[in-house]
């Protein structure tokens, strides 16, 4: 294996690998999302495209590609060019850090399935994720136009407040595992053989409910609604740039879910290990159960959408201040104190 | 660049089939309706008729991300600036459809109020009679509108911009 | 710091204002200060036009006013042209009538539940509304070929007669509804996010809505009895029963309640018209150009959005002098800023999607 | 559907009540079926609306009709006749209160006695050019504000003036 191979040919081959991943689910999820919302709905959903609707995404894409890009007279030219590529950005680079797998013996050479992990990948996770913010609300600024304005603020205030119990239920996870880094996660599920979705269910459901909040979907798409804020702080955007924020939606919702699976269902892991009988399922390659397990949460965040209403600004930050951070704290308390108990 | 076009290299063939491909099967409406038309343009869109089959379900509330502005219902001449300064907004490559009597030639209003026909403001690609057109008549216009689109030639457009449509 | 108050425009072109409707909005961040709806953007000038017409060839204009109900409104302008010329409406007819005009507040309701819905993000609900819809729209395409402006309604009677299949589908139809309402039931009824988006917003006291001309649905959901079917029957209404759904504190929560608690009694109507439909013929003797002598009238019935009347003067040609129409939604729409001051920017959405607008019947 | 025959007691006793009230001014008044028709000056026109809906229980304000009357004169010859009408609930009974206007002549505004006439009032301002004083903002209400002429007259063209745009 020669130092040009080792040090050049792989790194540039998974840095690729790691910009096509979520590229990739983006446009499984744009097809899966309005193939799935249809058929709640009683229609059919895109059909004609390829087979079953399946070039749908790339047609969407290469027409918004080829869209006049238009930048508002009044808008503030450089705040406005800069989001959607920090939106963008934000969520490809937090992929960097997140494991697909175990490292895989090629020959000599083990292959690591992630680009860089560090001790405390599940804080830089979280830090670059928490970066899109900045997108939105340099867009809804620049646009400099009402309705922009109002989704940015109400954006601004869901996201940070949705990051306390985020972070609260992550610290749980991170004190039961003993250490930060996603793949020392997984192996720790792994070694004392239960996930911690079913050690700390509370935590599994406050983060769950605070990552669909922080990727302002569903019953909290307050920033982007469409019946109030025609089309919330991406009203002035058009062309590619709206791509860039259409797309990182998708991507942060991707990178919501592969968190949560590999906090809290054990990323690669098939399930029932410990049952001898069910060995078999260990045949099947990690990276196809964590696969399974994404496309579960991204199907339910579909679900989601199709069934609620939409919440109230005042009732959606109550439900954070009143009900999920004392919650989390709760939780937070009860693990430290069963860790130190035991 | 212009005269090697006129020889339509294959390359530049091949391209302009890629990207009306690609247009053709992405329109998304703009969901601006006036009166009676908007509601049989609902229904299109709703779960019998469904353009959401042909990709144009997606009806996005702000010009800016719209490209097919179908004009479902009656102009008056105090809505007439208003639907010129949308159409403005919406970035190019962009279409119309004038849908319904009322749009196409003004329809059963020849009052003092009413503009007769929005092409008086806009360039109209596709005029859909009917008062109001039943939803297969909407989409008999939307077909004939992706058959337009497929004929034209968006590199030529972008080579010289002097070719450019009247918009 | 000083107070800087927005001034915030839900513009002729929004996704909920229904239509053409430019709502004026002084805000302070988020709660709303003062509304200020500016119309005409859809004004057709239609009693301009009326007045060059004759009185038959009126009626599909009718249709275009509130187009989501135009049979109520086609049921308006002929019952108060007949009772101008003294026309007597055979009994056959007048049930025809009924069933046409019950099917047609059934879709009008069911359109605007998807639209409620829509408006304050159940999605879905808007596809389940419509796919009812359509039911209904079909019994009225196979009626009389149209499925929006039906038309279906002449002076002295009803276009065509309803033979027995029409009427075993209509049955169908009846049956099917109720299990369509269920899934919106279930979708809506109980859901927390919905009940903290509805009850208690927009709340009108009973005095205060009738000071304000409220009429329709909006108006029962504060607990008052007023409806023209029972108050002044029209059209042989006397001789079904069916019972008024009311509401208790006139919220957003009970406006929905009691336009669907009216689709039931709705169904209830039209089968009830369907056992009893009388023998007989379905139009009325008429001369081939109708003039009536000069005079006056002015009638009134219950359209799917309020009280709908039409008051018409003749002056002994076949073209009326005056036809002058009062408008539901023109006179609902007036208590939007009473009912929205001091609520969020979200509920000013909400509310204005419960009292169901339409703006072909405001602007005219 | 022909009107009720039986005419209604109290319809008659606020007949009579008006005309006590207001001697001169009732130039006409009948009840008939449901409906109480009362042709009033235009100066007595709001008191009137007033004491109809305190005393008599009128609580409900149902339309506004103005009639032109350049084709078929009226009784006293005026140009514009204004419709008020009223509505019992929950008696179910209806009032007519009419009155001549002629060209440029004001009524007072009913906005003070009924809140929902206020569009009522700038539609006919918009459409006859009738003037109410005492209306909080009185304007057109469909017509953009440079539009000049009132459409709904008899000698308004129908497809308008000038065809602009």
């Amino acid at each position: 294996m020669t130092p040009f191979v080792a040090d050049l040919l792989i790194p540039v081959g998974k840095i690729i690998a790691v910009i096509l991943y979520p590229m990739i689910m983006v446009m499984v999820m744009i097809w899966l999302e309005r193939r799935v919302v249809a058929l709640m709905q009683g229609r059919l959903g895109p059909n004609r495209v390829g087979f079953q609707g399946v070039l749908q995404p790339v047609a969407d894409a290469a027409k918004l590609f080829f869209k006049e890009d238009i930048i508002p007279r009044q808008a503030d030219k450089r705040l406005f060019n800069i989001s959607p590529i920090l939106v963008m950005f934000s969520s490809l680079l937090a992929f960097c850090f997140i494991p697909l797998g175990e490292p895989l013996r090629v020959g000599t050479y083990t292959l690591t399935l992630w680009i860089a992990d560090s001790p405390v990948g599940l804080l830089i996770v979280l830090g670059l994720s928490a970066i899109s913010v900045f997108g939105v609300i340099f867009g809804g600024w620049a646009s400099n136009s009402k309705y922009p304005l109002m989704g940015a603020l109400r954006s601004v205030v869901q996201v940070l407040s949705y990051e306390i119990p985020a972070g609260l239920t992550v610290l749980t996870v991170a004190f039961a595992a003993r250490s930060m880094d996603l793949v020392e996660i997984v192996r720790r599920q792994e070694s004392s053989g239960i996930w911690y979705g079913f050690l700390m269910p509370v935590s599994f459901v406050v983060f769950w409910i605070s990552a669909v909040a922080e990727t302002n979907r569903a019953p909290f798409d307050l920033p982007e609604a469409e019946s109030e804020l025609v089309a919330g702080y991406h009203t002035e955007y058009s062309g590619m740039k709206f791509a860039y924020f259409y797309m990182a939606e998708y991507a942060h919702m991707v990178l919501a879910s592969s968190l949560v699976v590999l906090l809290f269902f054990g990323g690669w892991l098939p399930p029932f290990q410990g049952v001898k009988a069910l060995a078999f399922l260990h045949a099947v390659p990690g990276f196809v159960w964590y696969l399974i397990k994404i496309m579960f949460f991204l199907y339910l965040y579909v679900w989601i959408r199709a069934t609620f209403p939409r919440y109230r600004f005042d009732s959606l930050i109550r439900l954070v201040w009143k009900w999920l951070i004392p919650l989390a704290l709760a939780n937070f308390l009860a693990v430290a104190l069963v860790r130190f108990l035991r | 660049m212009s005269e090697t076009f006129e020889k339509a290299p294959f390359l530049l063939a091949r391209a302009d089939r890629f990207i009306t491909w690609a247009q053709k099967n992405s329109l998304w409406p703009f969901g601006s309706g006036l009166a009676c038309c908007a509601i049989e343009m609902i229904a299109t869109a709703a779960a019998r008729y469904d353009i959401a089959r042909f990709g144009m379900e997606l009806f996005r509330a702000s010009p800016r991300q719209a490209d097919l502005f179908i004009v479902a219902g009656t102009v008056t001449n105090k809505m007439a600036p208003v639907l010129r300064r949308l159409w403005d907004q919406m970035p190019d490559p962009k279409w119309s459809l004038a849908m319904g009597n009322c749009a196409v030639c003004g329809g059963p209003f020849p009052t003092y109020s009413v503009l007769q026909g929005v092409d008086k403001i806009i360039p109209v690609d596709v005029y859909v009679a009917g008062c109001p057109p039943t939803p297969q008549g909407l989409i008999h216009g939307l077909m004939i509108l992706q058959e337009k689109i497929a004929r034209s030639h968006p590199t030529k457009e972008i080579l010289n911009p002097d070719a450019r449509r009247p918009s | 710091m000083a107070f800087k108050e927005i001034e915030l425009n839900m513009g002729p072109q929004h996704p909920s204002t229904h239509g053409v409707l430019r709502l004026k909005l002084a805000v302070d961040n988020e709660v709303v200060l003062g509304i200020e709806p500016v119309l005409g953007y859809l004004h057709r000038g239609m009693e301009k036009l009326w007045e060059s017409l004759t009185y038959v060839q009126v009626v599909p204009l009718t249709d275009r006013l509130d187009y989501l109900a135009s049979l109520s409104n086609n049921l308006g302008y002929v019952l108060t042209v007949e009772r101008l010329a003294g026309i007597e409406i055979p009994r056959r007819a007048q049930y025809i009538r009924v069933v046409l005009a019950e099917l047609q507040r059934l879709a009008s309701h069911l359109a605007w539940a998807g639209f409620m819905a829509n408006d304050i993000g159940a999605m879905s609900v808007l596809l389940y509304g419509f796919e009812a819809r359509e039911e209904i729209l079909d019994i009225f395409e196979e009626y009389c070929g149209a499925r929006l402006t039906i038309h279906g309604i002449r002076i002295g009677g009803v276009i065509h007669d309803i033979d027995t299949g029409l009427v075993s589908r209509i049955r169908t139809v009846l049956t099917n509804i109720p299990k369509r309402l269920a899934d919106i039931r279930t979708l809506l009824d109980e859901n927390r996010i919905w009940k903290q988006r509805t009850v208690g917003v927009g709340r009108i006291a009973a005095a205060e809505a009738i000071d304000y001309g409220l009429t329709g649905p909006p108006l029962r959901a504060c607990g008052v009895a007023w409806d023209m079917r029972k108050d002044i029957p029209y059209s042989s209404y006397g001789d079904f029963d069916f019972d008024v759904p009311l509401g208790r504190n006139g919220d957003v929560y009970d406006r929905y309640a009691v336009r669907l608690e009216e689709i039931g009694q709705s169904i209830r109507i039209v089968g009830q018209a369907l056992d009893g439909l009388p023998e007989g013929p379905f139009m009325a003797k008429m001369p081939r150009v109708l003039k009536i002598a000069p005079g006056e009238a002015f009638h009134t019935i219950e359209a799917p959005k309020g009280v709908l009347g039409f008051t018409i003067r003749s002056n002994g040609t076949d073209k009326p002098e005056r036809v002058k129409m009062k408008s539901p939604s023109f006179i609902n729409l007036q208590s939007l800023e009473h009912m929205c001051k001091g609520n969020l920017f979200s509920d000013v959405v909400g509310i204005l999607g419960s009292l169901d607008i339409v703006l072909g019947e405001i602007d005219k | 559907m022909p009107a009720d025959p039986a005419d209604r007691p109290e319809l008659r006793q606020t007949l009579e009540a008006l005309t006590a009230r207001f001697a001169g001014a009732v130039l006409a008044g009948a009840v008939e079926g449901r409906e109480l028709a009362v042709r009033l000056t235009k100066d007595v026109l709001a008191p009137a609306l007033r004491f109809l809906k305190d005393e008599r229980g009128f609580n409900a304000f149902e339309d506004l009709v103005v009639f032109d009357n350049l084709q078929a004169p009226a009784g006293g010859g005026a140009r514009f006749t204004v419709l008020y009408r009223l509505y019992l609930f929950p008696g179910a009974l209806r009032a007519r209160v009419s009155v001549d206007v002629d060209e440029g002549e004001a009524l007072d505004s009913a906005v003070p006695v009924y809140r929902s006439a206020d569009w009522a009032e700038r539609e006919a301002f918009d459409m006859f050019g009738i003037r109410f004083d005492g209306h909080p903002g009185l304007r057109r209400i469909y017509l953009p504000d440079e539009f000049e002429g009132h459409p709904l007259r008899k000698d308004f063209p129908l497809a308008g003036r000038d065809r602009g745009l």
